[in-house]
């Protein structure tokens, strides 16, 4: 193979893989999220987009990028313990919650929409993060930013913890427990309520992650947001709601989708082909590909 | 000529067998039992009868008709409908709104013939109301009634649509003693008006309704006779009904 | 259930209500009607006899251009400030009335009626993106409004037959047409790749570039367009690494052009290849420092040679209040309230038809660059475009660049609006 | 005053108030969006409300009729009265076609099938201009045709929406009223028990998505000859949704709570234009608050309400 296809086979492979693993790691956001509490959260965009805005700002400020991102990690932990306590709790009960959550959500979507555009939305048009390491790695002929390594790898680590964490630790055992029959695992003494908490924050923070890392990789503006939700929503379903292996798998094949077409086609084939191929999935194996 | 005819009746699911040539017929008027352990196959046995799964192989004749692969809402229009283990009513609308529903599609109000209007083989809806003590809780939503009121008003849905064949999964599941002997009394009311099929795990109720009792295991036929023979028989004594109370 | 109304039932209930059976009803719908008429019933639109002269500032203050919507807020309260602190237009103040379009077309249209009809402004002027303005455009033009368009680049602004609409931002396809000059003069015979995001105002730059490209000599090695809301380009970029082309013209929108930007960097290519064909201030700041030596295209900068004095304490007072150098988007837009001036001078009142007479025949100046103002029977300016070579960015504060080539034209050189639907 | 008088009463202020606000045509202007939207609403609220399926591809299907309306109008130089229900019949048609999928699945995972179907109708917007003029758009189109020669414009057109608005109300309550009503809500609540009762609901479905698709269609070519301007963003997820915000927030499955919805919630982004952000922000918290404290909707709750206190007061008599 001469350098310039080896250039395109790399890049091909770079891109798969970020685009791949940080839409993975959103999708099993959205999936613990809906997948083990039934609340669909149509405002997940916009906090992936606050995650990343909010690191700007820190880092505009003079903070490092990893602090930054330890900060906005927090932050948005905060973020989620006071919206779990001030709005989403509410609907636990409520028996129409999956239409109940989503529109409460849109209607936090507005009022987020709102601020940004009063605030960052004023300051800039577009937003790029410092790295957080310098340097390139030469991969053959193709240079990859040890940034963008280091992006995919904590994207994967984080993905292999939350798979861990539900398929093997007590937490998971009893989300499983109350995603298959909360009376029941009311009755064997399960807090179904700290379960359902737990799991949105979980979720969340894995949210804000994938907005910082996305950040990190790219330079991002305040349109991320529709795209982030109906790209997270779409690889959920077709990798099986509650399933984090699902949302890596599809996370991927999307990822790999999207670069291998636009090679072969053009980007906007690519875009139309990956689209395509979720309702041809959604079609003939609504069920998702994987089981929790 | 049989009211229903099952030849040859196949279903897997992946590599297990549900169904494994299960042969069946039923006459009119007839009221036939069904017995089995838990998934010995008849569940899936109703739900391909009535057009809720396809089978690997076999035929179906109702009334002499083929009704391989037709949906329910075809074999609803023949005079072939079916109750569920779980109760199912539209328990957002009011019991009167149920009974409503049901009778939009009444078999006969389809057909043109309009001179039975309003009546379920005989008996106006109000009458069968009445009868199945449902009158007075017309205004009620049907979510909010009891399980027995459920199972009650499921049996009036049915009934307003004048099936010839209603197949019964577990009736009186989940009542309690007074009321399955309620039940048991309607259903025995019931059989001089429609054929009934019926699944259950309570021997009472097949002892007292079942002109005839089939039962199936691992999918498989093994026995098909008087109740009196049936429950009698020694393979069956042996592997079924030792493991439950009758 | 209210559902359960039949129509049966509200057809006899009409039939009644016209009968007067129901009387009651129909004076009650009827007075609350009149009451509410009574409330939002305003005199027919007079003339602006006294007071300040009101002009309709529709942009975009929300949604996704808010940040160009704001920056040009800044640009022309400067200006008005300046120009009613001076004694205003024909002895009255000045005032924009502002109103958020939302970045969408069909808010855009309901603001410009609510300005046209409630405001009853004189003239319009507004958004900085091309679909918002096209929408108004359409509304300006029925309804006779005369409207000035700082920033939209879009050609259709003034295609043939346009009466009301006056546009200072050169036309894009136009821009196309000058990368194509510009590159012939520097590297002749050079091969130029292309990447672009789905968006009209890239469609008629890559027209106009296109139309010109072989009539410079000029080979397209690789022509990448990008659906919106694409979010990488490592391929593509590899790909056009791959094709060896002497420029790539990067546009795209939003962050997107920053991103390409920066994947052909990581993959080799040199800034000195890379020609955008406009740049603001935070588009800069966005290239970084890594970026230095690039091309990119402009209509004002703070590194042009021989500025005026009113131009370097523009940028001065620009600088100072918002933290960061003027672009050609806050210049236009400062210009904006100085051209309401001069044609309204030149009209001698405050009147829709002769304000609309009065930009046709101007003969003005920007007076920030001193450049000349006036339009060609279709609303067009002569065209004009600078190229500006970025030399160094710090940080978010501010940067250097140099001018490296300056160009005039007319609208007509190129069929712009044969290229251009 | 009866229920009927009122719905009477309303009808007819709906048709009075273009002739009220012809002094303001910025009021009549935003008016006339309001009674598209009502269209819109009820159309949404005839496949959410009553026969349980959220389609999120809607506002796509009125961009098709748009479109196709533009196309006869400008090629074939049709007049808008012949175009307009030629292109919604077309676009209804694809609009069963789209609906398809919900033979297969229901609930939110149609729902989450038709946000992947709308977000590929956007981009082939975008991406194929022949008919829609790419992200450009299409400006300056005309206004239809009145009936005495000239244009239709100013308060006539504005009539002319108010009628298909009530129009419309009045056909949704219709519908809901027939058998084929009765089905849809048996469909709703329990689509294979509703089979089994003998309702065919794959056909119903069908028709249900042509119903609603023509809401959809006409919605949508009334929309390009009010703003006369129309792009892919005028047709695109966040249409859809804001549609069914209103549905929802009034009160799903009935027939008042989608004008609640509309009439409080579609003026907002045009009356407050001058909160800029705060707008926003103020619709996002009403939405919260109303979801909070009336899960059913506006409409939907004070119903339940009202049942709660006749069940009460019956109780009361009861024990008297």
């Amino acid at each position: 193979m001469s350098d310039a296809t080896l250039l395109v086979v790399a890049s091909t492979l770079s891109t798969g893989l970020i685009l791949g693993a940080i839409f993975a790691l959103v999708a099993a956001g959205v999936t613990i999220v809906y997948g083990c509490v039934w609340l669909p959260n149509a405002s997940n965009g916009q906090f992936f987009l606050l995650a990343a805005l909010a690191a700007w700002s820190l880092t505009g400020a003079g903070l490092g990028s990893a602090a930054a991102i330890i900060m906005v990690l927090l932050l948005g932990l905060v973020l989620s313990l006071g919206l779990e306590w001030l709005l989403v709790r509410r609907l636990y009960d409520v028996p129409n919650r999956n239409v109940a959550c989503f529109v409460l959500t849109l209607g936090l979507t507005q009022i987020m929409a709102g601020i940004f555009s009063m605030t960052w939305g004023r300051w800039s048009d577009q937003y790029t993060l410092p790295p957080l390491v310098s340097g390139i790695t030469m991969i053959g002929p193709f240079p990859m930013t040890n940034n963008r390594i280091l992006v995919l790898l904590i994207a994967l680590v984080v993905l292999a913890a939350s798979f861990a964490l539900l398929r093997y630790h007590r937490y998971g055992r009893a989300l499983r427990a109350v995603f298959q029959n909360r009376e029941a695992a009311a009755l064997r003494g399960v807090d179904v309520r700290a379960v359902y908490r737990m799991s949105f924050l979980l979720g969340s923070s894995i949210i804000f992650l994938g907005g910082l890392l996305f950040a990190l990789a790219y330079s991002f503006d305040l349109t991320v947001a529709w795209t982030m939700s109906v790209t997270a929503f779409a690889i959920m379903i077709v990798g099986g709601p509650g399933s984090v292996l699902g949302a890596l798998v599809v996370g991927m094949v999307f990822g790999f989708t999207q670069a291998i077409v636009s090679i072969f086609a053009s980007p906007t084939a690519a875009t139309f082909s990956y689209l395509l191929a979720m309702l041809a999935m959604l079609l003939f194996k609504p069920t998702g590909l994987f089981l929790r | 000529m049989s009211l229903l005819q099952v030849n040859g009746l196949v279903r897997r699911f992946g590599g297990v067998v549900a169904l494994r040539d299960v042969e069946l017929t039923m006459e009119a008027g007839e009221t036939l039992g069904m017995i089995g352990p838990n998934g010995s196959g008849k569940t899936t046995f109703v739900n391909i009868v009535s057009g809720h799964l396809a089978s690997d192989a076999g035929t179906m004749l109702f009334d002499g008709e083929s009704i391989t692969g037709a949906s329910p809402h075809q074999l609803a229009a023949r005079g072939l409908t079916r109750t569920y283990q779980a109760v199912r009513v539209f328990s957002g609308l009011s019991v009167a709104r149920n009974i409503e529903t049901a009778s939009l599609l009444r078999r006969d109000a389809r057909a043109g013939a309009g001179a039975g209007a309003g009546r379920a083989d005989g008996a106006t809806v109000d009458e069968l109301a009445e009868w199945l003590r449902l009158d007075r809780l017309m205004g009620k939503p049907a979510g909010s009634l009891t399980l027995f009121e459920q199972r009650r008003l499921e049996l009036l849905m049915r009934l307003a649509q004048r099936p010839r064949l209603i197949m019964l999964d577990e009736p009186v599941g989940g009542l309690a003693l007074t009321e399955v002997r309620e039940m048991i009394e309607l259903l025995a009311q019931l059989k001089a008006r429609c054929s009934l099929f019926v699944i259950e795990h309570t021997m009472r109720v097949i002892r007292e309704l079942a002109d005839r009792v089939v039962v199936l295991m691992a999918g498989e036929k093994i026995a098909d006779g008087a109740p009196d023979e049936v429950l009698r028989d020694k393979r069956v004594v042996e592997q079924y009904l030792g493991t439950v109370h009758a | 259930m209210t559902c359960r109304t039949s129509v049966r039932d509200v057809r006899a209930s009409a039939a009644s209500a016209v009968l007067g059976v129901t009387r009651p009803v129909l004076t009650g719908a009827v007075s609350a009607a009149l009451v509410l008429g009574g409330l939002t019933y305003q005199a027919p639109a007079l003339a602006q006899a006294s007071g300040p002269i009101k002009i309709g500032f529709n942009t975009e203050l929300t949604g996704p251009w808010t940040f160009f919507g704001n920056s040009c807020v800044a640009g022309l309260k400067m200006a008005n400030d300046e120009i009613n602190k001076a004694g205003g237009v024909l002895g009255r103040p000045l005032e924009f009335v502002t109103v958020d379009n939302q970045t969408s077309p069909t808010q855009a249209v309901a603001a410009s009626r609510n300005l046209d009809v409630n405001d009853k402004v004189v003239a319009l002027t507004g958004p900085t993106s091309s679909d918002t303005a096209l929408a108004m455009y359409g509304y300006a033009e029925q309804q006779k409004i005369p409207y000035l368009v700082p920033v939209a680049a879009f050609p259709q602004l003034t295609k043939p037959g346009t009466r009301y609409t006056f546009r200072i931002e050169p036309d894009a396809a136009g821009w196309g047409y000058v990368i194509a000059r510009f590159l012939e003069e520097r590297k002749p015979g050079a091969k130029v790749a292309l990447m672009y995001s789905d968006a009209a105002l890239m469609h008629a730059i890559v027209a106009g570039f296109k139309y010109q490209a072989p009539r410079s000599k000029l080979t397209i090695v690789s022509d990448v367009m990008f659906p919106q809301g694409s979010s990488d380009a490592t391929v593509q970029a590899a790909q056009v690494r791959a094709a060896n082309p002497d420029y790539v013209i990067v546009m795209g929108a939003g962050a997107f052009d920053n991103v390409m930007q920066n994947q052909l960097l990581d993959l080799g290519i040199k800034p000195e290849q890379l020609l955008h064909p406009y740049g603001i201030t935070t588009q800069v700041f966005g290239w970084g420092q890594r970026s230095a030596g690039m091309i990119y295209g402009s209509f004002f900068d703070h590194g042009l040679d021989n500025l005026p004095a009113e131009g370097r304490d523009f940028i001065k007072r620009f600088d100072a209040a918002n933290g960061r150098p003027p672009s050609y988007v806050e210049n236009y837009c400062y210009n904006t309230p100085y051209i309401f001036k001069q044609a309204l001078e030149l009209a001698g009142v405050v009147d829709r038809e002769k304000l609309r007479d009065a930009f046709s025949r101007m003969k003005g100046r920007e007076v920030t660059t001193g450049l000349p103002v006036s339009f060609d029977k279709n609303g067009a300016r002569k065209e004009y475009i600078y190229f500006m070579q970025l030399l160094s960015v710090d940080g978010k504060r501010t940067y250097a660049s140099k001018q490296i080539y300056y160009h005039e034209w007319d609208a007509d050189a190129i069929p712009v609006y044969d290229l251009v639907k | 005053m009866s229920a009927r008088r009122w719905a009477v009463a309303l009808g007819l202020l709906a048709l009075a108030l273009p002739f009220v606000l012809e002094g303001n045509r910025f009021l009549a202007f935003v008016y006339s969006i309001v009674m598209i939207h009502l269209i819109w609403a009820n159309g949404m609220n005839l496949l959410y409300g009553y026969v349980g399926l959220m389609p999120l591809m809607f506002a796509g299907v009125a961009g098709v009729a748009a479109y196709a309306m533009i196309y006869l109008t400008r090629s074939h130089e049709w007049s808008f009265w012949l175009a307009a229900p030629m292109a919604s019949l077309g676009a209804s048609l694809f609009g069963v076609l789209l609906g398809l999928p919900s033979l297969r699945l229901t609930g939110f995972y149609f729902t989450l099938c038709s946000l992947v179907i709308q977000t590929v109708i956007t981009l082939a917007f975008v991406f194929f201009p022949t008919f829609t003029n790419g992200d450009t758009g299409i400006n300056q189109i005309a206004p239809p045709q009145a009936p005495w020669g000239g244009a239709l414009s100013g308060v006539w057109m504005d009539e002319t929406l108010a009628i298909v608005a009530v129009l419309s109300v009045l056909l949704c309550g219709w519908i809901v009223s027939t058998r084929l009503g009765k089905r849809f809500m048996a469909i709703r609540e329990d689509d294979v028990l509703a089979e089994v009762l003998g309702i065919d609901v794959v056909r119903d479905r069908i028709i249900a998505f042509f119903i609603v698709s023509m809401f959809a269609s006409i919605g949508g070519c009334l929309f390009a000859v009010t703003i006369g301007f129309i792009s892919p963003r005028s047709f695109d997820v966040l249409t859809s949704l804001n549609i069914w915000l209103f549905v929802a927030f009034g009160g799903r499955g009935t027939l008042i709570g989608p004008i609640i919805g509309t009439i409080v919630l579609a003026p907002i982004p045009y009356l407050l234009q001058e909160l800029q952000g705060f707008k926003d922000v103020l619709s996002g918290v009403l939405i919260i608050v109303v979801t909070l404290l009336m899960p059913g909707g506006v409409w939907g709750e004070l119903l339940r309400w009202r049942d709660r206190r006749r069940a009460r007061r019956a109780l009361a008599v009861g024990q008297t």
